[in-house]
């Protein structure tokens, strides 16, 4: 049976991981999945990795691959969308209005949680509180976190007052309240891109069309994701 | 003073016994591997016996029945090893100071100053144990062991890998020792006459078990142990009292029954009860007193009993007490010599030794 | 990017953060190491395969999940981190405080091994002369069974300053990725690896590191020889 | 969560997949481990500080840093990994001889400070034993320092088969998360934490890990008890 | 065979001088710390000398100036340590067949059991070192040396930590190698009868210096080593020849210059020349001779020398060679003794000892 390997961005783990069992069902195409930081897989890619498809978290990474003319141009997609929401932890919301009038700085003590800015969720965060005026004040109040995850944690466990993060991360945690979504202007648009790696196999380009069949649509709305038509 | 009677189980070996000590020095004489170390180490609380009990002055330093085992740092027993032990990290006079400083100063015994005299160890003070010889590291861990001014000490061959020189240096000190701060020893030699310089007293062990113990003269003569006394030369021990001193002809005479023997001169005051000994081949036999002769001790006495040993007749001859004569056959033969004759014994001054107050 | 030997502002944070948890986290480990090592060289008691497991799983994780427990046991939630605010007003996460204890906690059982076989190469006769010679068994402890592990506590003491040098993982995940307060050199470095072609400043960053490490060995040579030196080799 | 005490099918495959590699690495640390601790404790050389540096480097740095220079170097377009794709054929990226390769670079520090402490502390003065009765320096070596140093290899062994079960940086950095092939347990349960909600299945695989860490612990204790044994103790 | 000079630097102390080794057993003596370990772990090939050169039956070991440095594997001289230092990791077999089994069986020169049997100590094969006691151990190291098979053999105080009983084995066995198998040795000790059993050879060293080297009595003689002979109780030393063996009375009979000894029964062949060692304490002077005596030899001579040393008298005698005797002041005075006189010296058979052949 043919084998096609695909290297995706760790937020991605879930949906990739269901898209690829069912293509494998339904196609007999054996699907592995290598999930990392999309900073290691690009790098990896960049080394000669034997990646077929390259789904990352931003568009940083498939630009940087794409300038190295590691993928095929033409494959490339985006296949969804993410929206960025402030949460606090379960039981301790506060109301909010995303407004410039709002003074979120002095609603709340202590640190806040996102990621370092150097991951795609920190610069989306920078770029929506500066649009909104807080981000001189919060900036020195930020306690990054490497990745999502953990960031979630430690709105989870009370350590920040509040967090931005992903809609889709918010959604599965129940120790977390959603305070607000974060209007899609305030920051350039979180989209998740995929291309097929130069010299991938032809048996990739079928997954790469599968991503964007409504079956797979399905499976990146039920975990939040949002759908681009 | 010490009372101890256990059982030690290593290995295929054990330990067992009665020993009791009740005299300043006891010499523990025994061939390798008979189980001295293990002895000693079992007093200092180094290794459990697995029954039996062991007191020091009273104080139940073991008692297996009563599960009493008090660690060795409050049994106050020093022991001096047969390896030494030195620390390797700590110069010579940190090792000399390790019991000692922390010691108050009225139970000090010793100072330094004095041990680095008597040892010849002062040079050594800033050096590594890695740096010293066998002889020097045995002559520091004596130190070591003596300024931390046990009240009972062991000692495990302490002079073993010194010269002769040394020994007779340090062997009077441990007699002052002995005498003056009333230290009790336990003294493991294979050298009887190390032992014998500072005691008369002796336990004698053989495969984990004590043999026999008490004064040497008794010892040895148990029959079990006769062999010990013949490999060791020491066949004559008698118990004398000082009776003369006369320092300008360098003589002292001592008494026994109403017999007068001269001897070396000695420090031993008047009036003394001593043990004396002679190898049996520093006695002469002769018919008749001899004049004009060097010889100071002519002793008359009758012959017991003449018995060929080997290439040489060991006489026993009964001058109040019995002694042993070693001669040779052609002597016998040129004399005529029979059981039930009469003879003179002659001895030397210098041949007999002092084995120390009895 | 060479184009300044001068460290910016960033490094020179990153840099000093780095040496003081890893000064503090191996003072914080020493202790602990020290007896755990020795106890588990010497002493028999029930548990002790516990103990052993125990010190043993910062080191079988991976780093995230002994972070995420400290987070759990530590954090304001955490029981016990719950007491150490109400009674002592400590925080750890997000401080460096907390970067330390996390370095130590991935730390101590390398230092435990290396003490443990120190202690265990510690000839037992010597302890038994000492004794003899009055000392109790804290004073064996402390003039005999440690200086003649000296080595060995050195050793663990390196492991220990390199580890927290390194220390990525569970640092990120319990305090955080704070400028200035937690970022320590690996987390600076780490930074700089999500920004796609800032490769340099993360090379600074790693030189930095290695120039760091150098010294630290550099140091603890000069430590060993002494010790050696002690020990009359 | 417990619904089945049953391993599922990729339990039991990263599970397996550790064991290889802890094991693999554990045997690939040894031979240059106790080279080069024996050397750095023995012998004295020009270039011993940078030996001794560069084998510190993997435990100063944040994991993901050799995992990269790994990737650089051994990569199919890496020097090194050019010339062993050509010469033997072999790919390291991406496969469970590159997850060895990295925590055996992990890992190799942990086992030269263990040997090399182990071999200090041999008295020299058994080796000039030995050479008296015409042992030659490799016989010496192969029976006397050896042997009497092999409580550190032992310790050595166990660090190194410990820091292998738990490594994650280096590992996901230079051979990737690919399932099967190179997802030990610290990448799976990297994996899971990936997932929102599924702390679940992650525990399950963190209370595998600890369970096969004290499995090694408990067999390197026998071994480490027949080694005093050995060595007489 | 052996022929060395250098000079050895380690810390303050310096070992220095030339020596040659020339005979089948040399005994090294000298007081602790004096170098002598030192000197045979230079030989060894285990420290290296700063200048000089050792050579062995012609072959360059070392030699500083060339830079040559054997080293100690290819040397196949054979040390046994004052301080055993067994391998710890090895049972006591393994340990004795350490340097044996590489050997080729033609390169051996002791067999596993003969080894076992003459030291006693088959029973423990299995043993650890750590399980040995102090004698033991000693035991086993020198087997693991011999064993090994070496051209030189160094030997430092083997017999130390040994019961009187296990010496008077080993000693006998450590002759046979020297005559049977020919296998030189240098042989350190405290104990200068066991030396003296194993060869009148002697070099003697203090700090750090061979002060002297040659036939006992020679080395003995020279002013410098004088205090040497005193402290061991061995002024008198003849070199005689055997003229008689009667074993019916236990007896030897030799012969020096035109006077007759009567010795105890000894195996040298006729006509060897031996040397005998007598204390000065074991002569006695009469002014006849004494008939009706044990004392078998009475040797007519002239008081040379009365001096007074401390509490009693040396008198040198000459009957041929010089010889002195240590008396009483008493008995000085009571038969009126003084230089020029002609006396009888007493000796009795079995106080002179054999030192070997000359
Ligand atoms: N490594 C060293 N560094 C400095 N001095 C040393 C070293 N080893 C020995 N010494 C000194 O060298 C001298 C000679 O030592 P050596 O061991 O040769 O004496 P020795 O004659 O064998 O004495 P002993 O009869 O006591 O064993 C001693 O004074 C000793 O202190
Ligand atoms: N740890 C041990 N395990 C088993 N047997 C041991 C142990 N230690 C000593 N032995 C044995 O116990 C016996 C007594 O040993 P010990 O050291 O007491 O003898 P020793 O009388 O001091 O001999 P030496 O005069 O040779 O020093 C020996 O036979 C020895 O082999
Ligand atoms: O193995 Mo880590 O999680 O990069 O410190
Ligand atoms: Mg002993
Ligand atoms: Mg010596």
């Amino acid at each position: 049976a043919d084998q096609i390997t695909v290297f995706a961005a760790a937020s991605t783990t879930n949906a990739i991981q269901d898209i690829a069992a069912l293509y494998q069902k339904e196609k007999g195409v054996e699907v592995k999945t290598s999930f990392a930081a999309a900073s290691a897989l690009a790098k990896q890619i960049e080394q000669g990795a034997p990646a077929d498809v390259f789904i990352s978290a931003d568009l940083k990474w498939m630009d940087y691959l794409d300038g190295k003319d590691k993928i095929v141009k033409t494959s490339r997609r985006n296949l969804m969308g993410n929206q960025l929401v402030l949460i606090a932890p379960k039981g301790k919301a506060f109301p909010v209005k995303l407004e410039k009038s709002f003074d979120l700085p002095g609603a709340f003590e202590g640190r806040w949680c996102s990621c370092v800015q150097s991951v795609p969720i920190g610069q989306y965060s920078q770029q929506a509180l500066t649009a909104l005026g807080w981000w001189a004040a919060l900036e020195p109040r930020l306690a990054a976190a490497p990745d999502v995850r953990s960031a979630l944690a430690f709105v989870e466990r009370g350590e920040c007052a509040v967090g931005i993060v992903y809609a889709t991360d918010a959604k599965v945690s129940d120790k977390v309240e959603v305070l607000a979504t974060f209007p899609s202007d305030s920051h350039s648009p979180v989209l998740y891109p995929a291309a097929l790696v130069q010299g991938a196999k032809p048996a990739a380009k079928g997954f790469l069309e599968f991503l964007a069949s409504s079956q797979a649509a399905a499976i990146f709305s039920r975990y939040g994701f949002t759908v681009i038509k | 003073m010490l009372d101890l009677n256990l059982e030690l189980r290593q290995g295929p070996f054990t330990l067992q016994g009665p020993l009791t000590l009740d005299q300043p020095v006891t010499g523990l004489f025994g061939p390798s591997g008979c189980g001295k170390s293990t002895l000693l180490r079992a007093i200092a609380g180094l290794a459990r016996p697995q029954t039996g009990h062991i007191t020091l002055n009273g104080e139940v330093l073991f008692d297996a029945q009563r599960g009493i085992h008090l660690p060795p740092h409050h049994r106050r027993v020093g022991l001096v090893f047969q390896d030494s032990q030195l620390f390797p990290h700590l110069s010579v006079e940190h090792n000399l100071l390790y019991g000692f400083k922390r010691l108050s100063p009225k139970q000090r015994r010793f100072t330094l100053a004095q041990i680095l005299d008597l040892l010849d160890i002062s040079h050594l003070l800033q050096r590594r144990p890695r740096h010293l010889s066998g002889g020097e590291r045995q002559r520091v861990a004596l130190g070591r062991t003596l300024l931390a001014s046990p009240r009972l000490l062991l000692l495990d061959e302490p002079l073993a890998a010194l010269d002769e020189g040394r020994k007779q240096q340090i062997l009077p000190f441990l007699r002052r020792v002995r005498d003056e701060l009333r230290l009790p020893m336990l003294y493991v030699s294979h050298a009887i006459n190390e032992i014998l310089y500072l005691t008369p007293h002796l336990a004698v062990m053989e495969q984990g078990r004590i043999l026999g113990q008490g004064p040497f003269l008794e010892v040895i003569r148990q029959d079990h142990i006769l062999g010990l006394a013949r490999s060791l030369g020491l066949e004559n021990v008698l118990q004398v009292t000082v009776s003369r001193h006369e320092p300008d002809i360098g003589c002292t005479t001592v008494h026994y029954d109403y017999h007068e023997l001269h001897l070396p001169l000695s420090a031993l005051p008047l009036g003394t009860p001593t043990w004396i000994a002679l190898r049996a081949t520093d006695v002469a036999l002769a018919r008749q007193p001899v004049t004009e002769i060097t010889i100071q001790n002519q002793v008359p006495g009758r012959i017991l009993d003449l018995r060929r040993v080997a290439d040489r007749i060991v006489a026993e001859v009964d001058i109040g007490v019995p002694i042993l004569a070693e001669i040779t056959v052609k002597a016998v033969h040129d004399l005529r010599l029979a059981e039930g004759d009469t003879v003179y014994c002659l001895f030397k001054a210098r041949a007999w030794h002092y084995l120390g107050a009895a | 990017m060479w184009s300044s030997l001068q460290l910016t502002p960033e490094e020179l944070s990153a840099l000093g953060l780095s040496l003081k948890v890893g000064l503090w986290c191996t003072a914080l480990v020493a202790g602990p190491g020290i007896l755990l090592g020795w106890l588990l060289a010497r002493v028999q008691f029930t548990g002790k395969a516990i103990v052993d497991g125990l010190i043993h799983l910062p080191l079988v994780l991976p780093p995230v999940v002994p972070g995420y427990l400290l987070l759990l046991l530590l954090g304001k939630q955490g029981p016990l981190g719950h007491w150490l605010y109400d009674m002592w007003g400590i925080t750890l996460v997000f401080t460096w405080q907390g970067a330390v204890v996390a370095s130590a906690v991935m730390a101590l059982p390398l230092m435990v091994r290396a003490v443990r076989l120190a202690v265990s190469l510690v000839e037992p006769r010597l302890e038994d002369a000492a004794r003899t010679l009055g000392a109790g068994p804290l004073r064996v402890w402390l003039t005999i069974t440690l200086p003649l592990a000296a080595p060995g506590i050195l050793t663990g003491l390196v492991l220990a300053f390199a580890r927290s040098l390194g220390e990525f993982g569970a640092t990120v995940t319990f305090v955080g990725n704070v400028a200035g307060e937690t970022r320590t050199l690996p987390l600076a470095i780490y930074t700089y690896t999500q920004i796609p072609g800032a490769d340099g400043p993360a090379l600074r960053l790693v030189i930095i590191s290695i120039l760091l490490a150098l010294a630290a060995l550099w140091l603890s040579e000069l430590g060993s020889r002494r010790v050696e030196r002690l020990l009359g080799k």
